[in-house]
């Protein structure tokens, strides 16, 4: 089970010519501004490229083919009806710069789009126009620059993170020029609050927090910090990747922030793709609705329309060539509306559920949870530090061998300040039968690692390659095809 | 329940396993006072019946116009095939491949892209997408910054001819890095870049300059002059390509004596349907010596440990998983799917059927600009060779005239107006392939019309 | 050369290696005065751009109208998930599953749906599929005749609240074969087919009555006293089933004692769009004791040469391609990807969702009955409950009434006048679940007014 | 890689709501009418549904992943273009008795087409109603035979079947209420003019041949085979499944032909879905026409309508409920318009090159070619008597083992006359590489059969199931699945 490069099917003269869009005519233009040869594209048939294609296809991993309890990552069903609808010729056809008598329908779901993810976060504005959660950082942390700038305190360029936060999250505040300031947390795995009462100060511009962390507990003295930031003068980011935990069981802007991004692609169930796209809508506090970045989408009367530079003078601008990605917006249109007020606190619910219920099995089975004491939120974690030291086997070893299950790997090595873990996310879109598979599978990997453990280290067996060579891949860059002269 | 799995007797069986009571308990670390009331302000469910309808009503509503706006997004023919492949379950609906062993799929895929980005714009190395055009242009900016080690001043250099909105959202992204993105004139005359602007610059510590090929006003640039420019003065090159374009454009790493340093675009012309403005992708492509400061996901290939050929992602260290603050970017989640679809319509429409549709695009455009510079009070401006797009001075205000062609179903341009006041009352065109000899007449019959329906101003 | 993938050094290989020198020399048996001249007939090729675009206009120009219609085909909410899948090109671009170790997906999904249909018809076998509902009941006739050693006959009785259109085509296709057709009349007050009018066949041989749930004016018939008549006179029950009903109606399998013969019907209302009347699929269940007598494909389970369970074509000697001229039926392609369809749909819908689609249709088609009959001019006929059509009397013609209808873009229901002109203007309708209480009212109010406006005949 | 059943994902009271229609109704029918107990449909969610038939999809071979060389099944590339543009909603939702008036672009298409294939097949008339080839050869008899006793000839009630032809002429004939008069081929793959001459007469209606013939040889005596079946008051009947090489180069109607049936799923490329649907289009000469079935597209100035009872008195009369595979013939009508009037003979001209290349090939490396000193037509027959005496290997094991090799059997054991015959069809899609590649299996094949036969008696090895119990299906009928109680 492997496959060719597209280049090898290739042949001089092999083309999909239902495709070309007619007589070659011939364009004028002076040589000086052609190429001189002819791009390394294939030259295929169009059968070639659908069997390549597809057969690549299958040799991946998905949530349409296994389960994916891929921590933080919120690998739930993609309802077929979102990607259907978004995709009409409508939808699909219409120019963005098109004018708004011909967008009216588009447009209002991109107002109630808005409106009800005000209403899920308790936010006062929101702005759908980042691509994906670091940039709905990105907009987040420079609007709460914006603020600050505006109020004259031109000294708050500190953000304050975590130690369990997020790459994003320090990666952002440098992106914005600030400098990041990282808190530890307690072996509870809240925050501390010492050390974040000793961190604030006048140059605190805010801090960045995910809850529930990516630890998966809920940060119980969520109140204490906000008054300890705020008190600082500083502002709150909530990085609402983990938003699926709570969805209609407690809101961002309840618990005192200031600016959140929600990940559309994981709580509002659009597909991840392969990597992306998603959406990373941001929702705002009063102070904070004057800086959002544009275009928004108001209405007037009856008739939506964009708001751009002149509506919002103050805005951070625009992050994007039009209004973000709209297909995405749209599939989170049609998700929320298909779950509707009574559906959203059910997503958190049986997350919840299935995250508790798979950790007590595991721990049952003899499994080291991170944060024993703690309820999970809607993900946990389990460290094989013990299983590292005493068999030799690794996060890794165990990550490998479940794909030989059939079953996706869970996070590994994230957040980093747990040694040897899998970060573990079912969601609530899967049965109990597939997380007691998901608990079977660890048991016999954990047997395994006590008798056989080769079999982990080797792992996986049933891939279409085996265990790849990483540290190779880094020293040998080979990143792209170079076709025999 | 939609979508929730969950018998009544499994949620039993699973609270009696956990020691819980109700579902409720799960959430008793959450303070009791901040708890949700009820979401009131959210719509009741609809089932896919009833959202089916709803969507297909305001898809409907749209109506398909005859569009000639372009202006940064494209029409273009894409092959039915790209989209019943990358919506399959397997592509859609995967995560950023993370365990390569069970990622092989979308991991070569990526591989092919980088492939074929590389070759078309004359560079070595491609990352696996960026957002769109305009955060690549960005990125770019903040990547020449660290890349060129030689420059301490971080001021780029952005031809006004440069897409104004790039310039707007580069600098809303990199402005916080305190880059200076400083405004370059273009000529009046032939709406390019001229190298004389750019003299007064020099002496100076110059970071970058940006060319865009074709430009805004869909004119094409003295790159190779402007190229060489920049590299006597030491400062890096950026290309804001049009990938499409480059099946008959030279490559930006072919531009001038040394070609450009990266080279960076909205990948939507590729596969990608208008879709009101996204989800698009952002593309970069750089030489080898500048890998390291590239931003995004790279993969590369590698082999297993029986010496089998696989496919890994690769110098992770410069990402924020890894690098968390120190990061060459903030950026996680890619335009993956819209890379793939990219990947599959160059794959299709091969080299030739990339050139062919160029080409077509160039004769559309001048039959276009024809057909309505004919028209009384209709002035083409520029003299300079085209690409797809072209501006026209009119001789009535711009606004009536478009909102006029609007309520014919022709969607006659884009403004210029705001970005281009010196320009007074102009508009800016497109026609690709997709625009036939009819399209075209019928565009001018009522262009016609419309001018001399509405006052002038 | 659209989809052919030989280059110019292919052919020449190819040809040197036949030993031909050009590919016209291939076809040298063949007459020389046989060979066509140039297709002049037929267009130059349309690249898939152009077809496109074509395609699209054609396909908005008919419009969606607000329909009424049903009479045979039926609109339903399918699952958006349904036509992903069956399009995917594993299932979509695969023959016939002749090789069963390389189909087992396909075979797999035939066994699960004749469990599905058994189940759903309360008989214990299923084919694969027929092509379409009324050559499944020609199919079944042909069956019954073959089935029913005792009867010499071939007399089948049809009332003639069955599909009309169902007993053309049965006579077309079983007429060859000299099977006779006789026509039962109905109970003008109720709609349904009363066991008195059987009393004069007392005594004859009777290969099979048909009866039809519910029966083409949408009204139930007395399914168990018309079976037990059967049964007691020797013939045969063959049912005429929509299977969407039997979400809530009683399973053929289970009418009157003995329950029917054989269960025969169109599977369109199980995931699979309208389509201007095709692709649909017939289906047909029976029991075991019937099943050597069965037309059409069927998968059997059994285990490969490791003792694992896997899927094969079975009682294959029952077809033409092992018994030709012998074989229960000549059908050799069948709906193969429409019953995977069905398949899909009803593993998703679920026993529950089936239920609570046809309650719904019961409630709305009451609702649609109450609505128009309060109109003046309109008299819903027949008193027997309904599933989910029915017929209404028209005191204008109705030809002029429907076609007054759609040129308001709703299309009013079936014009009975060409099969039943003893019911004098009358029109058949019908309200599935989509549509909605709005929906009904915009119909309603449309009728009355255009009840005002057709003069009476 | 094995599946389970749907119904074993099951669970009382677990479904996928969101399907539902709304809040439930009381419909208020009569118990009488109602069923006792619900039927035995899966309780599952909407993603163990996706997740099931996704993965169930990936263990076929299908054209989209395989090299597919089926033999009289023209397996060529579907264009997803065809899919793409016959499934627009506007034609999708159209209601199949909704007036013309709402139906102008869709009879456009169906009027076209109807035109197209007459001109591609030199008949006078077309009727798109047949839903596939044995319904097309169902409709052609039935036109023969309503020909004969509109002119009183009530005695002609054979059909002339060479033992060639595919299994559907002798069913259909049977079918149609005639008697099938089989006749022989000569060594060389014709008919046996004598045994035609000595079969016609008073009771002949008429003769079914495919040409080329199932033995992948053209009837080189067409034009006497049709002097003779005419002169003795018969019609001819062509079975159009291998006009996929013959399109465009030599025309069913002018070798004399008075009804042929198209396979629109072969020749013109729409899906084969597993099994179907397919379209059985009829073309009939000038006799013939007053006899066709309905209903066909009419048009008349500039609107096309449907020609019904009223139009063709004499018709055959119905054969579907509506007007036969709608989608399918859309399909075929896309298909066709790509391929235009130069495209038509490129068909034949490649998909026969492909087959000449294949058969040389494969000869010189060894194999016997049924019929040696012809030309293959599209495809050509393979006989592996020798090796089934001299080595004890089947037909049926080189199949087997082909998919060992990641390509789909050719068709085995058809026609019947040759014995273990592989029946190859390569079509012109296929590239010269693939061809290479499946000459090269068979090599490999062969040495193997020679060497270590074991491997083909076993095979496949690579597939999901291993070779199956066909028997035992056939003995221990276990038809559908019994959850146990
Ligand atoms: C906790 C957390 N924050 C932020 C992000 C970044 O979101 P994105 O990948 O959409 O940029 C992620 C995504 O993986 C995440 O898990
Ligand atoms: C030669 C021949 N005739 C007739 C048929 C029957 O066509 P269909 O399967 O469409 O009914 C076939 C199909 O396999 C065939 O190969």
């Amino acid at each position: 089970m492997t496959e060719k490069l597209i280049f090898e099917y290739g042949k001089p003269g092999r083309a999909a010519t239902a495709q070309y869009p007619g007589a070659s005519v011939p364009h004028g233009l002076p040589a000086k501004f052609l190429r001189a040869a002819p791009p390394l594209l294939p030259e295929v048939s169009e059968l070639q490229a659908v069997r390549h294609f597809t057969r690549l296809s299958q040799l991946n991993f998905s949530i349409d083919t296994q389960f994916y309890p891929l921590g933080s990552c919120t690998m739930k069903y993609n309802p077929r009806a979102c990607n259907q609808y978004a995709m009409l010729p409508g939808f699909l056809g219409r120019h963005p710069l098109g004018p708004e008598t011909h967008g009216q329908g588009f447009l209002a779901c991109m107002f109630e789009l808005q409106e009800m993810l005000k209403e899920v976060t308790g936010m006062q504005g929101v702005s759908l126009t980042p691509m994906a959660g670091a940039q709905g950082e990105f907009a987040g942390v420079a609007m709460i620059r914006a603020y600050h700038r505006a109020r004259g305190d031109l000294e708050r360029t500190e953000i304050i993170v975590p130690d369990a936060a997020h790459g994003t999250n320090p990666a952002t505040a440098a992106m914005c020029g600030c400098t990041v300031r990282e808190i530890p947390s307690t072996p509870a795995g809240d925050v501390d609050l010492d050390a974040l009462r000793a961190t604030v100060g006048p140059r605190t511009a805010g801090i960045m927090l995910t809850n529930p962390s990516t630890l998966g507990v809920f940060e119980r003295h969520i109140r204490e910090v906000e008054r300890i930031v705020h008190d600082a003068g500083g502002l709150l980011y909530y990085d609402g990747a983990n938003l699926n935990a709570i969805l209609g069981k407690v809101r961002p802007g309840d618990m005192g922030f200031d600016v959140i991004h929600m990940n559309l692609h994981k709580t509002f169930s659009t597909p991840h793709g392969g990597g992306g796209p998603g959406s990373g809508a941001v929702g705002v506090s009063q102070r904070l609705l004057p800086f959002m970045p544009i275009p928004l989408v108001g209405k007037e009367g009856e008739r939506y329309r964009w708001l751009a530079e002149r509506d919002v003078p103050q805005s951070i601008g625009r992050l994007s060539g039009f209004m973000g990605n709209a297909g995405v917006l749209l599939r989170a249109y049609i998700y929320m509306r298909m779950l509707g007020r009574e559906g959203m606190p059910r997503v958190a619910e049986y997350a919840t559920l299935n995250a508790n219920y798979m950790m007590k099995r595991l721990t049952d089975a003899g499994f080291d949870a991170a944060y024993p004491g703690r309820r999970a939120s809607h993900e946990f974690i389990i460290t094989l530090k013990r299983q590292a030291r005493t068999l030799n086997v690794t996060a890794m070893d165990f990550a490998k061998r479940l794909l030989d299950h059939g079953i996706h790997a869970p996070t590994t090595y994230f957040p980093l300040l747990v040694p040897e873990c899998l970060l573990i996310e079912p969601t609530e879109t899967e049965a109990k039968e597939d997380l007691d598979g998901f608990i079977d599978a660890m048991i016999a990997i954990q047997r395994e690692a006590e008798t056989a453990p080769e079999q982990l280290k080797s792992a996986p067996h049933t891939m279409p390659v085996r265990r790849l060579d990483d540290l190779r891949a880094n020293k040998h860059l080979d990143l792209t095809f170079k076709p025999a002269a | 329940m939609p979508f929730i799995p969950h018998t009544e007797t499994d949620v039993r069986t699973m609270l009696d396993a956990i020691g819980a009571r109700r579902i409720e308990d799960l959430f008793d670390e959450i303070p009791a006072e901040l708890r949700a009331r009820a979401l009131t302000g959210i719509p009741a469910a609809l089932n896919e019946m009833e959202i089916g309808r709803l969507m297909s009503e305001r898809a409907a509503r749209d109506g398909q116009a005859l569009s000639f706006l372009g202006a940064g997004a494209y029409e273009h023919h894409i092959p039915a095939a790209v989209w019943a492949i990358v919506t399959r379950g397997e592509i859609y609906s995967a995560y950023t491949p993370y365990q390569a062993e069970a990622s092989q799929g979308t991991l070569q895929m990526i591989y092919e892209y980088q492939t074929m980005m590389a070759s078309l714009t004359g560079l070595e190395v491609s990352n696996a997408s960026l957002y769109d055009g305009a955060s690549a242009l960005a990125e770019a900016a903040l990547m020449a910054v660290r890349a060129h080690r030689k420059s301490q001043s971080a001021r780029i250099l952005v031809p006004r001819t440069v897409n104004p909105t790039y310039t707007r959202v580069a600098r809303a992204i990199a402005g916080n890095q305190n880059l200076k993105f400083e405004d370059l004139p273009y000529c009046t005359e032939g709406g390019h870049t001229i190298v004389e602007s750019l003299r007064r610059y020099e002496g100076q510590d110059i970071t970058a300059l940006v060319i865009q090929q074709p430009n805004f006003f869909g004119t094409l640039e003295d790159v190779d002059e402007l190229t060489d420019w920049a590299h006597r003065n030491g400062a890096f090159v950026i290309a804001v390509v049009n990938p499409a374009a480059l099946g008959i454009l030279k490559a930006p790493g072919q531009w001038g004596e040394r070609g450009a340093d990266i080279a960076c675009g909205e990948g939507q012309p590729l596969g990608v349907p208008l879709s009101s403005g996204g989800p698009y992708f952002g593309f970069m492509t750089t030489r080898m010596e500048y890998v390291r400061q590239m931003p995004g996901r790279i993969v590369g290939r590698t082999v297993d440990l029986e010496g089998k050929q696989g496919f890994t992602l690769t110098l992770q260290a410069r990402e924020q998983h890894i690098r968390r603050g120190k990061a060459t970017s903030n950026i996680c989640t890619n335009q993956g799917l819209l890379m793939m679809a990219g990947t599959i319509h160059l794959a299709i429409i091969g080299p030739q059927g990339l050139a062919q549709v160029a080409s077509t695009c160039v004769s559309r455009t001048q039959a276009l600009v024809a057909a309505l510079g004919a028209i009384k009070g209709v002035r083409p401006l520029f003299s300079r060779p085209r690409f797809h797009e072209a501006v026209l001075q009119l001789d009535r205000p711009a606004a009536a005239v478009l909102e006029q062609l609007a309520a014919r179903n022709i969607l006659g341009g884009l403004d210029l107006t705001e970005h281009y006041p010196e320009l007074g009352s102009a508009i800016l065109v497109c026609a690709t392939e997709t625009k036939t000899q009819g399209d075209i007449e019928e565009y001018a019959r009522a262009l016609g019309d419309v001018m001399k329906s509405v006052r002038a101003a």
